[in-house]
């Protein structure tokens, strides 16, 4: 059953990644990112149980808070930065 | 007693990573970007949750647990604020979301 | 089962590989960076390194895409066409990267017990890192490996690293930071819409 | 001083949790960069009922998670519905949800509560009208019918 979490949460990660290449505006992709990063957490938990040592937990922590910074700090960016953007056309 | 932690874990993570494709799925094929964002929320909630829960049950009565539970509180905390930013700045950045009707209700 | 995990993992890196390099828009390149940084710290979690893992995630995921972006914002977010044509540069990397794959067959193979890199320090490392049964008190006295190595043994070597980049990062912010007091305002103001 | 004792003791707390190693240094050196981080913040001055919300008690987590779990789950289990049927039966709408909470701690509650439930997600927020994208009609009548609001209003007033 670890396994098919595994295959899940990697099946998921390419669904984003195809997002993250499509997504016609750069909201889109900042959301695959997002999903991406919550899939990385959930995949170093569940690979800590399918190895049989649970011990790397406080990685997934780090990742799920640094995942949220990251977030926050690319959309200060994309309020602050000012670019024309040519992506917008929807 | 073992068996059946088992097997409730195991339904816990087939449930939750079938909970994870569909939002996948709903992050691909949803037609814009508001609408993906539901999709998101399903994956942040239901999927991460109940796989989160399933390996709960696994862990027993021990730090391990305590770690999963802070893991999904955070995810539960943060992944809201962030989709709330998001949102936020692409209504402002002036992506317009498609609607059925305009102001349905106020 | 690992492996199979191992090589999905790989082949979604490879496949994010692709996409950032067919990608015109630079915006979305930095985001498949991002992305491509989160897997490959995840592979290296799969391959029992998570010190690796986390540095990739924290500089991969965070520092570089920040940076990437800050610098997006004083450049120009769409990829110019290149001149020149693509077979030299083509040529170049195919050879090199068969040079490198011809290398790997000379490695010992991953987790071999008796290769060099088991042979040589590791033992002693090990010895004054893990207490054993008849060594309760640690030579060293850090309970960690890595931090034994890397704080002890090589601890002049860390500090000069971390100097180092230390330095590096304040001269990135500061060229970054040049041109946008130039511009007047830095939007530090403009907090509530 | 409520708020600095508050904070502190949910830092050690959780300092105790995650570190797993329990001998007297260690322990010492958790407890003073405990203490660093709340004098730290009460430098800044950002000590106060939004970064250590006492008042709220023990509230939310008894009356108020078991009923949002159940509507998450709800919603869940809907959404992921028509995102499975080909043809995808959605109706995007947009609607405006006055939030009648006093405290900014309760609003910020009530927003993220509307955003965790998959179908409806807050996108913008001005004074105490809460803009609300909701994937389908009956999502958008669910948040206009203000129940959830209520249940987060009830939170903030001490019985």
């Amino acid at each position: 059953m670890f396994v098919t979490a595994v295959a899940a949460i990697i099946v998921t990660m390419s669904l984003a990644l195809l997002r993250a290449t499509l997504g016609p505006t750069v909201f889109d992709r900042i959301l695959a990112l997002n999903v991406f990063g919550t899939k990385t957490v959930l995949l170093i938990a569940v690979m800590g149980f399918l190895t049989g040592r649970p011990d790397f937990l406080d990685l997934a922590l780090l990742y799920a808070l640094l995942n949220f910074i990251g977030v926050i700090a690319v959309l200060r960016f994309s309020k602050y930065g000012h670019f024309a953007d040519p992506e917008l056309g929807r | 007693m073992e068996w059946f932690v088992n097997i409730v874990s195991g339904l816990c993570l087939v449930i939750g990573s079938l909970f994870a494709v569909i939002g996948g799925l709903g992050v691909l094929r949803l037609p814009d970007f508001y609408t993906r964002m539901h999709g998101a929320g399903i994956t942040d909630t239901m999927g991460a949750g109940l796989i989160l829960v399933g390996l709960m049950f696994q862990g027993g009565f021990s730090l391990v647990t305590v770690k999963l539970l802070m893991i999904l509180c955070v995810l539960l905390t943060t992944s809201p604020t962030a989709s709330h930013a998001l949102a936020k700045s692409a209504l402002h950045f002036g992506l317009e979301p498609r609607v059925v009707e305009k102001e349905a209700g106020s | 089962m690992i492996q199979a995990i191992d090589i999905l993992v790989l082949a979604l890196l490879a496949c994010t590989a692709v996409s950032v390099v067919r990608m015109r828009s630079l915006w979305a390149a930095v985001m498949l960076t991002g992305i491509y940084s989160f897997l490959g710290a995840g592979w290296m979690l799969v391959l029992d390194a998570p010190d690796v893992a986390f540095t990739e995630a924290s500089v991969g995921a965070g520092i570089a895409t920040i940076l990437m972006l800050s610098t997006l914002a004083l450049t120009s977010t769409e990829m110019k066409r290149p001149a020149a044509s693509p077979v030299f540069p083509l040529l170049i990397v195919g050879v090199t990267g068969a040079a490198l794959c011809y290398g790997t067959l000379d490695m010992p193979h991953f987790g071999d017990p008796n290769s060099p890199i088991h042979q040589h320090v590791a033992p002693e490392y090990l010895k004054d890192a893990v207490p054993t049964v008849h060594q309760k008190e640690l030579k060293v006295g850090i309970g960690n490996i890595v931090t034994t190595v890397l704080a002890s043994y090589r601890g002049y070597d860390t500090l000069g690293e971390t100097v180092v980049i230390f330095t590096a990062g304040l001269g990135v912010l500061l060229l970054l930071q040049g041109p946008r007091k130039a511009g007047g305002s830095d939007g530090r103001e403009e907090g509530a819409p | 001083m409520k708020h600095s004792l508050a904070l502190g003791t949910t830092l050690f707390g959780v300092w105790l949790l995650w570190s797993g190693h329990y001998t007297p240094l260690l322990i010492g050196c958790g407890l003073v960069s405990c203490l660093l981080v709340v004098l730290l913040s009460r430098r800044m001055e950002i000590l106060d009922e939004e970064t250590a919300p006492v008042h709220l008690g023990l509230r939310p987590f008894i009356y108020y998670a078991p009923w949002l779990v159940k509507e998450i789950v709800l919603a869940n289990i809907d959404v992921a519905w028509r995102i499975l049927q080909p043809r995808m039966p959605i109706q995007p709408t947009i609607v405006r949800v006055k939030a009648s909470q006093q405290g900014e701690i309760g609003r910020v509650i009530f927003a993220n509560s509307i955003t965790l439930t998959p179908g409806t997600v807050s996108i913008d927020m001005e004074g105490d009208i809460i803009t609300v994208h909701a994937l389908t009609r009956e999502a958008a009548e669910f948040e206009e019918s203000g129940e959830m609001d209520r249940r987060v209003t009830k939170l903030e007033v001490p019985d």
